[in-house]
């Protein structure tokens, strides 16, 4: 510790030009970078409109209005309005709270759970303990999502927290695979071996060495499931067990929108789908981004 | 200062009730402020002897006894107790170290562990230690990956110093690095050892940097000692046809020395299905039909310093032609 | 033959599995609130028919009865009755699988057939534009929800151009179905040389092929660029260009060749993936298979239907993993099965 | 910068391949790496060249630069390599496939890594066979069989079924060593040949190796770190560091008087001949975005003075068939520069 302390003051002197490099870092980082950077402003912008719901929606997102019952887009409502009259362009921006809400908490809990059971099994792997968590594992996967998904749903209720818990449940293998699938040759590596060998136990050689060395995959993953956790959430409300209306969803009003789709009322399930497009294709493109990071392969001129 | 005692290390074969003999009865000591360079080819089993000397993998029998303890059998507990005074170095730089740690985190990491020395001991012996491989403070908070292959064994090697260990394990610590670095890791190994007095176990295939470094050398063939003795005795009479082969390979580095190779015919066994006899006797140029009856086993040989596990290791010694003396001058 | 072995011992070992999803599955729809017998009858009948239902139906009885007597009669290939049809499950199932079979292996097939030679492309054509398409468009693929859409594609092509016939169902309303062979229409109509249901069973099927077959291609896309390019950059292709190869040789000996195993891993994910997922696309354009008789069967709380599927899914599932192991072995013969 | 015909110029013999000013640059995330630079040298007809350097030095490029297989992120700034008369960098990728495999190939390190890992080894060899000579797949198989008895396997036909991952990395080495020769090629380029094999293996391939191209004339570059290789199997040594060659010398020369003090370095690193810290400028060689003036060993070099940081040091004459590119070879260092430690 101390030593790092000494270092910092050797280096006060550098201080004075960093500011005026770090500019230029975070210009390199972007044109190096487009597709992440280009993933996490779509990913800032919408939380930040779930975020500021209120300034930004021009109509309260859950008030009935019989004088305005689907109105094709105009001036006064961009997007129209649904057949209980209600603002379509608004209702999609307070959806974001809860869609985005329910990604990044689904993605908290699941690498929260996912990941220390992963270094635990990679770390024991070929014993009890590892088979009898890749069992269990494996049960989870083999189980049609969907359908588990629907069923779990409508047993605990239709609760944003239910959705999230299921969701979350059925994530977390992913995250003990990446985990457990690194630790499982890390554990092999000199550098455990050395750790070892300096008077490391088991515990600390796990979380203090082979786990912070284990974790990158997840990242990529994690943003990649956060996008799945919104198709999902989505996919659950539009069959009618997910968000219940009138709370503002994305997968809900689509499915609003469907019920009155052949008279030609099109905008009320085209726009909340673009807006949902959006959000995942912004998971997806700060995954690729991240994965792009790590990958030594990558090099262009 | 250590002693191993009829070492042996089987790993099992998965799906199958056969089994790998990797170490298979080994015995050897090493005395303080020594170093034994311990030879073999790949396969050999010699990584595997340091591993086990570690408890990095457990052995299957055999004792290891180190200033009176058998480390073979002690529980974990005690066994960590006894960590600091005895060490490893490890064969690939930068895969021994810890990418997420810096420097001077992965050599103070045994300091800490030890739960010896107080905060600003700490410091000082990290400085000491540091000094000691030749690394200056300012590598201290740098990570793996921007040393350069020497500095990253430097850290290697200043971590197993760090608690000040009397035995040290060195596996293969300079064969991934250019001969020109080699060579400084070497001397530097050298004068740490002139230094404290530590004792080496030196693991290597490289014979030239064994002749340089060990005072005495034991070759390993599929998991055996077949001749141990001191190095000025193994580079000048070798008594064992492998032994012999080995250092007819050897290619010096110097236009006008003339190559005589002794071929070994073949590969090596498996070491899943181990002749009955001598492991040697399907390649050796002298083999015999009772070599194949029975395992030799390690002995002295009149005449000679060294022992050798080879029924015609007298005959060898006499018609010892002794031409591979590649580096005389600086045996030790 | 040590791979057949190692496929008959997964096939064993697939037991346990299905009974712990046998169990899982009865314990989770049991605990469910609500009372099917009331569905059943209606709410507002007289206590003693809803007692002697409760008791026709064996609801009556301790759960781990009931699961015993479940468990009995699945191995006697009985999956109860359901509720909601009337029908045995079987019954139901054995109407529905061929529908999602003939929806998801289309689909698939579709997909793979455009996937590959995209990903490949891209691969090769590495940060040029049509790399910088093919990254967009799959990238697309895997935001969009399928439910989405199959929505926008029947506002374009039927609510817009009447394209393709109304998307409900597998054939035009006057239309009986063909005698039942394999159940697939396409095959069967084909097999009796009936010409116009085969037309309608290839227009019904047009948009949600499309859909599916869209969403799909993209992971598989993504997979192939990146394993071809992983396999491009590697020391056998690099030796390969070295001996003087020909390009097309080392493109697809060498690269597609090593990067099979992973494309065929997505391949295999993706398709048991549609088995049980494409529940929405089957919602949306009235496709009578399982994912819709799932959800309507949970919505009914019938028991041995959701059972039923729930089973026959995994068991699929299971078997095209199955599938995709021995085909590892096939492809790399540094794997071998003990 | 350099003299066009310079370095490791040979009396009269005519060189089947020469390299002249050669310039490779890559263009990595982390800015630009200027790998060759300048790099000039002839190989001979029948002869083995030895080119030694450090990891970083450059070796393995040069030695893709010759079959034109530098790739991206790599990429050929400048210079030649002529082969028959005919520029390489230069032909089209189609001409330029001709020749890899069937007129230059390459015997590349840890054979096991470089085979196809799913395709047998038999196909392999083959395969090049079969590309180059145009022959059907029967006369390609009975060409492959012969050739893996030549090169030392035992029981060809089983071995021709072999994977990759079947064989021991000795075996493996002789595969790709016959895939190499299969063609009769007239320049062989050994990466590393032996690099990660056992001793006793090592010296069989060299062996094996070296007599297989006694017999058939062809010429070698031999890219390697071993000076132990040098000495035994190469008549002439290419030393390199930063890209650059800095000294050429028959192998006897090298090894009695080596003149330039990075070769002096690199000789003192033997252990037999290891006496104090004379001239030490060991290590990776630096790396640099662009070539810089002067020397480029003036950072690490105990002799470097003033005109070492300004001008180039030219190629010298410093004995018959040895040349080197230094101000100060074969002198003593200048007085005032006399700390020579680093």
């Amino acid at each position: 510790m101390s030593v790092e302390v000494k270092a910092a003051d050797q280096s006060q002197a550098a201080h004075v030009t960093s500011r005026a490099r770090k500019s230029v870092t975070a210009l390199m980082f972007i044109s190096a970078n487009p597709v992440l950077v280009a993933g996490a402003v779509a990913t800032i912008a919408l939380l930040l409109m779930g975020l500021l719901a209120p300034i930004i929606a021009p109509y309260p997102p859950e008030t009935v209005d019989f004088n305005a019952i689907s109105l094709a887009p105009s001036p006064t409502h961009i997007f129209g309005t649904d057949s209980y009259g209600m603002d379509v362009f608004s209702r999609i921006i307070y959806a974001a709270r809860i869609d985005m809400v329910v990604a990044l908490s689904v993605v908290a809990i699941s690498i929260i759970i996912g990941t220390p059971l992963g270094a635990i099994a990679g770390f024991f792997g070929g014993t009890i303990i590892d088979s009898v968590m890749m069992r269990f594992v494996d049960a989870v996967q083999a189980f049609p999502a969907f359908i588990l998904a629907v069923m779990t749903v409508a047993i605990l209720g239709q609760r944003v927290l239910d959705v999230v818990i299921v969701i979350a449940f059925l994530h977390f293998p992913s995250y003990l695979r990446l985990v457990r699938a690194k630790v499982l040759s890390a554990r092999k590596s000199q550098y455990a071996d050395a750790a070892r060998c300096i008077g490391n136990g088991n515990l600390r050689l796990i979380f203090r060495h082979l786990l912070p060395n284990c974790i990158d995959p997840i990242f990529p993953q994690s943003s990649l499931n956060a996008g799945y956790a919104i198709l999902l959430t989505a996919g659950l409300s539009f069959i009618g067990v997910g968000v219940r209306p009138p709370t503002p969803e994305w997968g809900a009003m689509i499915n609003l929108g469907s019920q009155h789709m052949l008279t030609g009322e099109w905008w009320t399930s085209f726009f909340p789908g673009l807006a949902m497009i959006i959000a995942v294709l912004g998971f997806n493109l700060v995954s690729d981004g991240l994965q792009d990071l790590h990958d030594p392969t990558r090099r262009r001129r | 200062m250590l002693k191993l005692e009829h070492l042996v290390k089987e790993f099992p074969i998965r799906g199958s009730k056969a089994v790998v003999c990797a170490v298979n009865d080994v015995s050897f000591e090493v005395g303080p402020g020594e170093t034994l360079g311990l030879v073999g080819e790949s396969g050999s089993g010699k990584t595997t002897v340091g591993l086990c000397l570690l408890r990095l993998t457990e052995p299957t029998s055999g004792a290891i006894r180190f200033r009176g303890t058998d480390l073979a059998t002690l529980p974990k507990k005690s066994l960590r107790a006894l960590r600091p005074s005895i060490q490893m170095v490890f064969q690939e730089p930068f895969l021994s170290l810890n990418p997420r740690k810096s420097a001077g985190a992965t050599i103070e990491e045994p300091l800490i562990l030890q739960r010896k020395l107080s905060r600003t001991e700490r410091r000082d012996r990290l400085l000491e230690v540091l000094r000691q491989v030749r690394l200056k403070p300012e590598h201290l908070n740098m990570y793996p990956h921007q040393l350069t292959a020497g500095q990253q064994q430097c850290v290697g090697i200043a971590r197993a110093m760090a608690t000040k260990p009397d035995f040290v394990v060195l596996d293969e610590p300079t064969s991934s690095l250019d001969p020109s670095v080699r060579a400084e890791i070497i001397d530097l190994l050298r004068e740490i050892q002139l230094d404290t007095g530590v004792s080496y176990l030196f693991i290597s295939h490289d014979l030239t940097t064994v002749q340089y470094i060990s005072h005495r050398v034991a070759v390993m063939y599929l998991g055996r000692i077949v001749e141990i003795g001191t190095t000025h005795e193994i580079f000048k009479r070798q008594l064992h046809p492998y032994t012999r082969a080995l250092l007819s390979s050897v290619l010096v580095p110097d236009p006008t020395s003339k190559l005589h190779m002794i071929p070994l015919e073949g590969e090596i066994p498996s070491p899943i299905n181990l002749p009955s006899g001598c492991y040697l006797a399907s390649r050796c140029p002298h083999v015999l039909p009772s070599c194949t009856q029975a395992i030799p086993e390690l002995r002295t040989v009149d005449g000679s310093t060294s022992a050798a596990a080879c029924f015609r290791a007298e005959e060898l010694l006499s018609t010892s032609d002794s031409e591979f003396v590649p580096d005389a001058g600086s045996s030790r | 033959m040590a791979l057949a072995q190692y496929a008959g011992r997964r096939l064993l070992s697939i037991i346990p599995v299905l009974f712990l999803i046998t169990l899982i599955t009865f314990f989770i729809l049991r605990i469910l609130p609500g009372n099917p017998v009331l569905l059943y009858v209606g709410g507002f009948a007289d206590p003693s028919v809803i007692k002697s239902v409760t008791k026709l139906l064996g609801l009556d009885q301790p759960l781990y009865i009931q699961y015993l007597k479940y468990l009995n009669g699945l191995i006697h290939g009985d999956l109860g009755t359901s509720f909601y049809t009337g029908q045995p499950v079987v019954q139901d199932l054995r109407q529905r699988f061929p529908a999602t079979v003939e929806l998801t292996v289309l689909s698939m097939i579709v997909a793979v057939v455009f996937a590959i030679p995209l990903g490949i492309v891209s691969a090769l054509r590495r940060n040029k534009p049509v790399d910088h398409g093919v990254r967009l468009v799959t990238t697309l693929g895997i935001s969009m929800p399928e439910f989405w859409l199959g929505l926008l594609l029947i506002q374009v092509f039927f609510v817009h151009f009447h394209l393709v016939p109304a998307p409900i169902g597998r054939l035009d309303t006057v239309m009986s179905p063909p005698k039942t062979i394999t159940g697939l229409y396409t095959i069967d109509s084909l097999l009796t040389l009936n010409g116009a249901t085969f037309f309608s069973a290839v227009a019904h099927l047009i948009l949600p092929v499309a859909t599916l077959g869209f969403i799909f291609s993209a992971p598989i896309a993504r997979q192939t660029r990146s394993a071809m390019m992983d396999a491009l950059s590697s020391e056998p292709v690099r030796i390969a260009r070295a001996d003087g190869i020909r390009e097309s040789t080392v493109i697809l000996r060498y690269g597609l060749r090593q990067g099979l195993a992973p494309i065929v891993t997505i391949i295999g994910l993706v398709f048991s993936y549609l088995l049980g997922g494409d529940v929405l696309v089957e919602v949306v354009f009235a496709w009578p298979g399982l994912g819709q008789y799932a959800v309507l069967a949970i919505q009914h709380q019938d028991y041995s239907a959701v059972q039923g599927v729930v089973l026959l899914v995994t068991v699929t599932v299971v078997l095209v993993y199955l599938v995709i192991d021995v085909l590892y072995a096939v492809i790399d013969p540094r794997i071998t099965y003990r | 910068m350099t003299r066009p015909d310079a370095g490791g110029r040979r009396g009269t013999s005519r060189p089947i391949l020469s390299i002249r000013d050669l310039h490779v640059h890559f263009f990595t995330e982390s800015g630009r790496r200027a790998v060759v630079n300048g790099l000039s040298m002839d190989l001979q007809y029948g002869e083995m060249l030895g080119l030694v350097g450090e990891a970083g030095s450059g070796k393995s490029v040069v030695g893709l630069a010759c079959l034109g297989l530098v790739r991206p992120p790599g990429e050929i700034m400048g210079g030649t390599i002529i082969y028959q008369g005919r520029d390489l960098l230069s032909l089209s990728s189609r001409d330029l496939r001709r020749i890899r495999g069937s007129h230059i190939a390459l015997v590349p390190p840890n054979a096991r890594a470089a085979l196809h890992p799913m395709m047998r080894v038999g196909h392999q060899i083959a395969g090049v066979y079969r590309t180059h000579a145009g022959v059907g797949k029967a006369e390609a198989r009975d060409k492959t069989l012969y050739m893996l008895d030549a090169v030392g396997i035992p029981d060809p036909t089983r071995r021709f079924h072999a994977y990759p991952h079947e064989l021991s990395g000795g075996m493996a080495q002789r595969v790709a060593i016959a895939a190499a020769l299969i063609c009769s090629p007239k320049v062989l380029i050994a990466d590393e040949p032996t690099t990660g094999l056992d001793v006793t293996i090592q010296a069989q391939i060299l062996a094996l190796m070296n007599s297989l191209i006694r017999e058939t004339g062809t010429a070698a570059l031999m890219l390697t770190r071993d000076l132990g290789i040098v000495a035994h199997y190469c008549q002439r040594v290419g030393v390199l560091y930063a890209g650059q060659l800095v000294e050429t010398s028959d192998t006897n020369a090298f090894f009695a008087k080596s003149a330039h003090p990075y070769s002096q370095s690199l000789l003192n690193s033997i252990f037999s001949r290891r006496r104090g810290n004379t001239v030490k400028m060991l290590g990776a060689p630096p790396t640099f975005s662009e070539l810089p003036t002067g020397c480029v060993c003036k950072a690490r070099c105990p002799w470097a003075t003033d005109i070492c940081q300004t001008e180039a040091p030219t190629w010298r004459t410093m004995g018959p068939g040895q040349e080197v590119r230094c101000h100060w070879a074969r002198r003593t260092a200048p007085v005032d520069k006399g700390n020579v430690e680093t």
